[in-house]
């Protein structure tokens, strides 16, 4: 048998759906961020595995993956900072809490 | 290893360099003389905005081997983005140096000149991989700034909001980049369209698009990824309000041309036509839909400026240089106009704290001069002649109906008509301060002399752009 | 044709993958789901090492389960009290979430597959990128070399910095 | 640039914003609008002097005075200048009810200054209308005229003002967005394949490129557009309701002036760009303002507000205004061109006189009041010569209009257009009617309220309003020929050519 | 001819106008009095020069020296208005035997009335009516719009002054304007006739079109065509102006020729104008205006312009004898109608405004029946004849009612009884009117009622039998009102004023005159002046003597009635009416015509068309603009839900547009 592309592209693809999912479902902001972290992850993983299988012989898919997990730390980092001061004024992480601005 | 190369990025580093300034300047100035930061950097950058129109900083170049550009076009939209930045510095000097706020204020300016540089780069870039750095850079810091007001609930609100929408669009634009990179193998501009010329179409390219699509209408907020826009601009502090509103949408909207036109242009009646028809339609009518109901000043625009980034992207639909010139043709008036008004919504904001359409019944009793203000500016966005607005959407208009199918006629018509519906929410607030018979609950005041330069070039650019012909024609010549 | 060891090194990562990601959205306890999705990016880091980027599963490693999840962790423990479990979900969002996943499913499964040709190819041959490689590329100008993003992923850092102590700060 | 005397018309209402801009109190306000306005109506006096000189001297190109500056030379916009007969007639028209609206607001309160801003505003985008031949810059000045209206009415308004406002400044505009999307589509057929595209009617009406398919999409787009300006059938509500809210010096205008811009439009641009499907299609339109014309006349012999009275006969007059514009003959058309300038004089007078009763007696509703002759005997006789006119008095202007018009509709022999001139013809009855009916009730008969016997006659510069306008009106009627041949001039042959007719 | 003196005619009533229009108020009553007598006196002198030049002078211009045929002289012609090609208004001044005399007819009636209104318009203190002088600048007015009509040179100008005649007769009728009944009489006539007008003005457009000429003399000259030439000879015809007929008799409309409809709806005009049924009925309310204005227009003048129009275009209407019958049986009806309604009315103006309604109605049947090959078109000459007759005792007759009314201060005639006494010169006068137009031997009524006779007789004798009839009648009803008038008992008391006398000087004398012109106008050999194709005949000649006897007993008859039921009061008119109450009641109210106007305009127009469309244009049109406002504005509502406020629900819509994006347009494109 044959590890095709495929292969690992379908994994990467219901990794990014499970972030979906969890980033829809979720109510604790953080575990939002979790799901987040999900689906970028799914992302480095697609440049990878089109780097390696298509274009072996360059390495931008991997370098793109490099800097996508700095840039992924960086959005982590301001979020949680975000997410903190929220819970420091309003005691609470909930999502579902802040809806105060709608229609 | 050329590292001159670096000396293409001059606007870039100059910014960089100003940043840095701010930052030390902010870090080590002595306490007392911490209220002439905001002074310093809105004359700092005034330099750098001038040097800017410097025509040594013009000439074409592709530097870091075709990683980053710089034209003509491409230094007049960042001076267009300069002259917004400018005034929204101008405007946040008030605001920044109240109380709940100035302890900060050091950190507002380094935000706004980072977040500014992620634009440049988004606009410069000739690589996914340093326009996704640009994007980010544009976007995160921003997510501190709309947090910045820590005494206002709503503040937070919509910082976790922004947050949360701009990395989720990041991971899917992201996505549909990876698939791009997948089809193509490359994240260079030049070779993907070279690629893409030669494969056409296909379904993954399709949903690859239609990811990177939404991941930049994100920032533009088109419909339907819109919907953090209006919580967003209602909780954030104003002057962030009026830098996300004209800055962060214009540099998109150029970023959005460029990568469609430059990476996609190829695939444009077999991909994204239909789609950005379908997003034109879509944003320009329930932004205005929206946009009807609306009484809080501040997320009215927001609704106003979500319909007006449909108007945007018909100059992206056009696809020629007359839609180009007409897309920072428009920026720039869009630039003025808007912030004439969050000028005047600052203004108020800061004397009374009243963002309230009610609360500006009667205004031009009381303060004729911001009514004044605030009525051109209505009129500019609205479309009135002899406004700079007029033209700027005339343009647009002719520049879409120049790419000549029927569905391009019928699409501008479909605007057309919801200009209508944008008029009457803009007269809505003319009326509210002209016509109104109630009693103003907005006694008269001063606005500080920043606000008044801030609203003085506003007011000078919505009454001249238009009909001061060289600026249209300047852009149309680079343009061509 | 691979060989079996290569096979069932995949189908471990893979199904780690799939299972741990599936338990990281759905486990009610949301420290658990912290550790779960450290297994997932150990797996991720896992399938670049199989895929022959031993440089960049290091960064993974260092950088998301090191670092990232350590903060998650913090995070977690400043916001929630011990035993703190989530409550049930409301049905309606987790059949709105339930949608937006098989629908993306979907559609992109359908895009990919639609490529088939694509999709189908097997692993080539490639040398392993040198360190020297990664560095070169990493501080060169030229086309497919990354100084500029490099540089300015810092300014990306710095603003980020600056943001998180303006919004972390206590006035 | 300022050697073209055109540009006066634009410079001296710009000028006369500056100076209401200093002014301190309202009588410098007053002198600055009247002396600029009589200066208007001395220039355009002028010019219909020295057009006509210039014509029987032998002139024969289709505008003259024609000039063009420049503008955004990429996209073929110019200032373009140029005015014939028509544009003539409508500048002296626009000029001599700006004066007299200026007289009629001698005493508007509250907030002078800001009402002469904008009436002037207003006016300068009349007159850069009428003087424009760059379809650019008619369309900007179209617009510039038709927003100043929204604040007019709404600050000093009276009645439901704010929805009529509304109603007004959102219909037009509709209209207008129909008009930008035709006018657009007709600079990127304005010259065929290959050739340089232009803006400037003349020139595109030589090129004479777009294809008639293209026509059928633009005709009505601009027609109708247009005539939503022109109040054409469905889209006329909103005068009614914006006439019945706006102050004295806006109705006139508006209804004197600015809704001549929508038949004018619907002359110079739809129909003399576009004379085929102009054609083809007029069928379609002479159904409706046919209908327009009787319908108006019928909704005005029940109203019982004065200004709606006067609004639904502007419909029935403009609809005839449309009318004979669709009749695609010179005949009819130089009736067409004189049902303007008559209805445009005529109801600025009745305008003029509704709001100096209106401000006497505080109602507008007929039932209220009576015997007025009695009360203001100026004011009502003058009434009375308005509605004169209105139904068709030879002798007064609304007479040669009409019957110009229909003797023109008359050249059609088959029976379609045989029975919408009849049934237009039929107006000059209902209008009758109505116009008995509110002078009857209004004027004659005996004093309704007693509160009124108290009240004055007119003053001096509401008569000298009045009187302007009578003269006006009176001097259509009695020289009619000096109009005709002013206006028939001007109808380029090859339009009609194009048609097969004359 | 000079034309000073034909400019002078029309100017100074119009002069006079301005003049006492704006500076009226500014003047004594009584200057403006005498201003307005003395120019309508300089006009009547400058009218009877012109007339007595026309048809005494024998110049070449007037009368063809060989044939001794009298012609079309136009003595000005001003451009007006250019439409296209030859089609122009013109203003100018035509000269014919019928202008002639009708400027003759027009100016001694207007100077009568200039005269007797110095007295009429003032209450018996002398003192003068609020108004006096827009009176006089009305009757100006009215006089200047007449006299253009009848000099109109094309059938545009005639529409144009005709138009002002129904103007000015707006303004007369609503002198009293602030009576509401005087208010809606001036209303009603304007609108009864403007709505003629409508058919004059398309008849006009239809036979403008297909003549392409608006003259009378093209239109004259060629539907007599060669053979006639008699008005030809002002180089009338433009080219293939001969052909004119060929093409406009050929177009069928309907079952008639074009030239037929055109002529039918010109004489609609006419209908309104001369009160012809059905269009009659404005005609007795107009009577609610001052007297004098009632003499002036309502019998003598504006009333016969239908007469006069249908006259001037008589060579015409020769070519279409469908239109000739049209208008002898609305003419035949009419006349038998208002002879009906006449004898049953208590109103003595209504009385007279019925009779002159009747009387002309003689004159339309007379055109109607009229053609050259009987008598050499006896009944054209018969109705101008009549017409001249008509106009001086029917002026007389109601000026004699006003002096009464002015006297008595009452329409009617219960209020009046045995006024002879008191009113000596006013009763031998109107007696004089009553003889002459019932037709008595030698007053000149006699003469011209039984030419007309004569001419019904060359056509048809049921026309014939049918007009004997009326003129019975007509005899009838005016001596009831005789007897009426001035004899029966008279009223013990005039509560309030001194009993009733003879008026001032400046009435009666006008009173004086035209008994006397009525006495002697008979005898004016009228063949000679007046005939349809101006060639003068021996009216003698065609005088039967057996038609003169048979007319002269029916009116005795009508008289003999008259006396007996109505020389005393007895109990035979009630009886009558109690004998045939239904005819009687239907006579009294004009046959309930004015219900039925009433029903139709009110019922039908007023609340059928004008409230639904004027309902129609707010709910329906009004209600859809509104209704787009409306969907916005609920549509923007509707989707506020999209707005929730939740971020996931944000994120949910993105991912999902973005989905539905990609999917449908792949979906599309590929």
């Amino acid at each position: 048998m044959d590890i095709t592309m495929i292969y690992y592209l379908v994994p990467a693809l219901i990794m990014f759906c499970c972030g979906v999912y969890g980033f829809i479902t979720r109510r604790n902001m953080i575990a939002m961020l979790i799901s987040l972290e999900l689906m970028l992850n799914a992302v480095d993983i697609n440049f990878v595995v089109f780097n390696r299988y298509l274009f072996p012989g360059q390495m931008e898919g991997m370098f793109f993956t490099l800097f996508a997990i700095a840039i992924a730390a960086a959005e982590t980092a301001i979020s949680i900072a975000i997410i903190i001061n929220v819970y420091r004024s309003v005691k609470n992480v909930k999502v579902d809490d802040l809806t105060e601005m709608k229609n | 290893m050329d590292y001159t190369q670096f000396l293409a990025m001059k606007q870039e580093i100059w910014l960089l360099i100003a940043f840095i300034f701010v930052f030390l300047l902010d870090t080590f100035m002595p306490k007392k003389d911490q209220d002439k930061v905001g002074v310093i950097c809105c004359l700092l950058f005034g330099l750098l905005t001038l040097r800017g129109f410097c025509p040594t900083v013009l000439g074409d170049q592709l530097a870091f081997g075709g990683m980053y550009e710089t034209s003509t076009v491409i230094v007049n939209i960042k001076n267009i983005l300069n002259i917004g930045v400018l005034i929204v510095m101008i405007q946040g000097l008030r605001w920044s140096a109240q109380d709940m706020v100035k302890i900060r204020r050091g950190e507002f300016y380094e935000l706004l000149l980072a977040t500014l540089f992620g634009m440049y780069l988004m606009i410069s870039a000739r690589h996914f991989l340093l326009f996704v750095i640009g994007l980010e850079t544009a976007s995160l810091p921003l997510a501190a700034m709309v947090a910045f007001d820590k005494h206002r609930y709503e503040s937070h609100e919509a910082a976790v909001k922004y947050v949360l929408t701009a990395v989720f669009s990041s991971a899917v634009f992201m996505m549909g980049l990876s698939y791009v990179y997948g089809l193509t193998g490359s994240l260079y501009f030049s070779n993907i369209a070279t690629a893409l010329t030669a494969q056409g179409s296909s379904w993954l390219l399709i949903v690859a698009l239609a990811f990177v699509i939404a991941g930049i209408g994100f920032k533009l907020s088109l419909v339907p990824f819109h919907l953090w826009t209006a919580d967003v601009y209602q909780g954030a502090p104003t002057p962030v309000t009026s830098y996300l509103s004209v800055i962060s949408k214009g540099a998109a909207a150029f970023a959005f041309l460029v990568i469609l036109w430059q990476v996609f242009g190829s695939v444009y009646s077999q991909a994204w036509e239909w789609m950005m028809y379908a997003l034109i339609i879509l944003t320009i009518t329930v932004g205005n839909l929206f946009a009807i109901r609306q009484r809080n000043m501040k997320r009215f625009l927001a609704f106003s400026s979500i319909s007006q980034a449909g108007y945007i992207m018909l100059g992206i639909e056009a696809m020629n240089p007359m839609g180009l010139s007409a897309l920072m043709f428009y920026i720039l008036v869009y630039i003025f106009s808007n912030l004439a008004a969050f000028g005047v919504i600052g203004a108020i904001e800061n004397a009374t704290g009243k963002v309230y359409m009610q609360d500006y019944n009667g205004l031009y009793k009381t303060n004729p001069r911001l009514a004044f203000t605030m009525m051109l500016a209505m009129f500019s966005l609205a479309g009135i002649p002899p406004f700079a607005g007029f033209f700027s959407k005339f343009f647009i208009f002719t520049g879409a109906i120049n790419q000549g199918s029927i569905a391009i006629y019928v699409l501008v018509l479909i605007a057309l008509i919801n200009t209508i519906i944008s008029l009457y929410y803009y007269l809505l607030v003319v009326k509210a301060m002209f016509i109104s018979d109630e009693e103003s609950t907005v006694a008269k005041f001063n606005s500080s002399m920043s606000e008044r330069v801030a609203m003085w070039i506003c007011v000078a650019g919505i009454l001249c752009l238009g009909i001061v012909s060289c600026v249209y024609n300047h852009l149309l010549a680079i343009a061509a | 044709m691979e060989s079996v060891g290569s096979i069932i090194m995949y189908l471990i990562i893979a199904l780690s993958i799939i299972v741990f990601s599936v338990l990281t959205v759905t486990s009610r306890k949301i420290l658990r789901a912290a550790t779960y999705l450290l297994f997932t990016l150990f797996a991720t880091a896992a399938l670049y090492f199989k895929l022959d980027y031993e440089f960049l599963g290091a960064v993974q490693i260092a950088v998301y389960a090191g670092g990232i999840v350590v903060l998650f962790v913090f995070a977690i423990l400043l916001t929630s009290h011990p035993g703190h479990s989530s409550e049930r979900l409301v049905s309606k969002k987790r059949a709105l979430g339930f949608v937006a996943g098989v629908a993306t499913l979907l559609v992109a499964g359908y895009a990919l597959l639609s490529r088939c040709c694509m999709a189908m190819t097997s692993l080539p041959e490639m040398s392993n990128p040198t360190m020297k490689q990664i560095g070169e590329a990493m501080m060169g100008t030229g086309e497919g070399q990354y100084l500029l993003p490099f540089e300015a992923i810092s300014v990306l850092l710095l603003a980020c910095i600056i943001g998180g102590v303006v919004v972390a700060r206590k006035r | 640039m300022l050697s073209n005397i055109l540009i006066y018309f634009v410079v001296i209402p710009l000028i006369m914003l500056a100076g209401l801009a200093l002014c301190r109190n309202i009588k410098q306000i007053r002198t600055v609008a009247v002396i600029g306005s009589l200066a208007l109506t001395a220039l355009s006096v002028y010019l219909l002097v020295d057009y006509l000189g210039l014509r029987a001297a032998g002139a024969t190109a289709p505008m003259l005075y024609t000039d063009s500056w420049s503008w955004f030379p990429q996209l073929h916009i110019n200032m373009a200048v140029g005015v014939d007969g028509i544009s003539v007639a409508m500048l002296v028209l626009s000029s001599i009810i700006l004066l007299t609206g200026s007289f009629a607001s001698w005493a508007i309160n509250p907030m002078p200054k800001e009402f002469f801003l904008w009436l002037i505003l207003l006016s300068t985008g009349v007159f850069g209308f009428f003087i424009s031949i760059d379809l650019f810059t008619m369309f900007m000045f179209y617009e510039v005229a038709l927003i100043p209206m929204y604040l007019l009415i709404g600050v000093w308004g009276s009645g439901n003002k704010n929805y009529s406002a509304m109603k007004l400044t959102l219909m037009l505009m509709g209209g207008s967005a129909f008009l930008m999307l035709g006018l657009i589509g007709i600079y990127y057929h304005s010259a065929p394949e290959g050739g340089e595209l232009t803006w400037n009617l003349l020139q595109i009406r030589e090129n004479a490129a777009i294809d008639r398919g293209w026509q059928y999409f633009l005709f009505p787009m601009t027609f109708v557009g247009f005539g939503v300006l022109g109040a054409m059938f469905p889209f006329h509500t909103w005068s009614p309701d914006g006439h019945a809210s706006a102050p004295t010096a806006v109705s006139m205008l508006h209804a004197g002036v600015l809704m001549k811009l929508g038949g004018y439009g619907c002359f110079r641009v739809a129909i003399y760009l576009m004379p085929e499907a102009a054609h083809d299609l007029a069928w379609i339109f002479l159904i409706l303002t046919g209908v327009s014309v009787v319908y108006g006349a019928f909704s005005a012999c029940v109203q019982t507000d004065l200004k709606y009275i006067n609004a639904y006969s502007s419909v029935s007059h403009c609809g005839l205004v449309l009318f004979a514009i669709l009749m695609l003959n010179t005949t009819a058309m130089t009736g067409a061109i004189m049902q303007m300038l008559s209805h445009g004089l005529m109801t600025a007078l009745f305008f003029a006189l509704i709001g100096m009763i209106y401000g006497r007696t505080h109602t507008r509703d007929i039932r209220m009041m009576g015997g007025l002759m009695k009360i203001m005997p100026f004011l009502a006789v003058c009434y009375v010569i308005a509605g004169m006119a209105s139904l068709g008095l030879p002798g007064l202007s609304g007479f040669v209009a009409e019957m110009t018009i229909f003797v023109g509709s008359f050249e059609h022999t088959d029976m379609f257009h045989r029975v919408f001139t009849i049934v237009a013809c039929c107006s000059i009855v209902i209008t009758a009617v109505y116009i008995l009916r509110v002078v009857g009730k209004l004027l004659l008969g005996p004093v309704q309220d007693e509160h009124h016997l108290a009240l004055t006659d007119a003053t001096w510069w509401e008569r000298t309003a009045t009187v302007t306008l009578i003269i006006s009106v009176a001097a259509i009627g009695c020289f009619p020929n000096f109009f005709a041949n002013l206006i028939k001039f001007t109808f380029s042959p090859e339009i009609f050519a194009v048609i097969g007719m004359n | 001819m000079e034309v000073t003196i034909p400019v002078l005619i029309l100017a100074i009533p119009l002069l006079m106008f301005f003049l006492l229009g704006l500076l009226g108020k500014y003047m004594s009553h009584k200057l403006a009095g005498i201003l307005g007598t003395a120019g309508m006196g300089i006009t009547l002198l400058l009218a009877y020069f012109t007339a007595f030049t026309y048809f005494f002078s024998g110049a070449p211009d007037f009368v063809d020296a060989q044939t001794g045929q009298r012609l079309q002289y136009i003595v000005f012609n001003q451009d007006w208005l250019a439409f296209y090609n030859n089609l122009v208004i013109r203003i100018g001044f035509l000269l014919d035997p019928i202008s002639a005399l009708m400027l003759v007819v027009i100016t001694t009636i207007s100077f009568m009335v200039h005269l007797y209104s110095n007295g009429y318009m003032r209450d018996h203190h002398g003192v003068y009516e609020r108004g006096f002088q827009r009176f006089y600048a009305f009757l100006s007015l009215f006089s200047f719009s007449m006299l253009g009509l009848v000099v109109a040179t094309n059938i545009f100008q005639m529409y144009i002054f005709w138009e002002l005649v129904g103007a000015s007769s707006y303004l007369l009728i609503g002198f009293y304007y602030t009576k509401p009944s005087a208010v809606s009489a001036s209303k009603k006539a304007f609108i009864v006739t403007r709505f003629a007008d409508l058919g004059f003005l398309i008849g006009i457009l239809i036979l403008s079109f297909y003549t392409g000429t608006f003259n009378f003399t093209e239109f004259t000259s060629a539907a007599v065509g060669e053979s006639g030439n008699l008005f030809a000879v002002n180089e009338a015809t433009a080219q293939g102006i001969s052909n004119i007929f060929a093409t406009s008799a050929a177009p069928m409309f309907m079952g008639a020729s074009v030239l037929t409809w055109a002529l039918v709806l010109i004489f609609m005009g006419g209908m309104g104008k001369s009160a012809m049924l059905p269009l009659h009925i404005w005609l007795p309310d107009a009577m609610e205006g001052p007297t004098p204005v009632s003499a002036l227009i309502h019998a003598a003048t504006m009333v016969v312009a239908g007469v006069y129009l249908v006259a001037r275009l008589f060579p015409l209407y020769l070519m279409s004898t469908a239109a000739l019958d049209i208008i002898t049986v609305v003419g035949a009806l009419t006349a038998f109608y208002a002879a009906m309604v006449a004898c049953v009315q208590i109103d003595i103006k209504r009385v007279l405004a019925f009779s002159t309604i009747s009387q002309i109605a003689f004159m339309m049947v007379s055109l109607g029946v009229a053609r050259p090959e009987f008598h050499e078109g006896l009944g054209y000459m018969a109705s101008m004849f009549h017409m001249f007759t008509h106009a001086m005792f029917k002026a007389l007759l109601f000026l004699c009612a006003g002096a009464i009314i002015h006297a008595v201060g009452s329409n009617d005639y219960t209020e009046m009884h045995g006024l002879r006494k008191h009113m000596p010169v006013t009763h031998i006068t109107f007696l004089i009117g009553c003889l002459a137009i019932a037709g008595i031997i030698p007053f000149s009524g006699f003469f011209s009622k039984d030419e007309i006779l004569s001419a019904c007789m060359g056509n048809s004798w049921l026309a014939y039998l049918w007009m004997s009839l009326v003129a019975g009648m007509t005899a009838f009803y005016m001596f009831r009102l005789y007897y009426l008038i001035f004899w029966w008992k008279e009223h013990k008391i005039h509560a309030g004023h001194h009993a009733p006398h003879d008026q001032a000087w400046t009435m009666t004398l006008p009173l004086v005159i035209l008994a006397a012109v009525t006495c002697v106008a008979g005898f004016i050999p009228f063949g000679n002046l007046v005939s349809w194709n101006g060639e003068p005949y021996d009216f003698m000649a065609h005088f039967d003597w057996s038609i003169a006897a048979v007319s002269l007993i029916v009116a005795l008859v009508g008289i003999g009635l008259a006396t007996v039921m109505y020389r005393k009061e007895n109990p035979m008119p009630a009886k009558m009416r109690n004998a045939l109450p239904a005819l009687w009641n239907w006579c009294f109210h004009r046959f309930y015509w004015d219900e039925l106007y009433m029903f139709i305009t009110h019922k039908i127009i007023f609340n059928g068309i004008c409230k639904p469309i004027a309902w129609f244009d707010r709910r329906i049109i009004d209600g859809s603009m509104d209704g787009l406002a409306y969907i916005s504005n609920k549509a923007s509502w509707a989707i506020r839900g999209l707005q929730s406020g939740n971020v996931q629900t944000y994120v949910w819509i993105y991912l999902l547009g973005a989905l539905l994006l990609g999917a449908i347009t792949a979906i599309c494109v590929i």
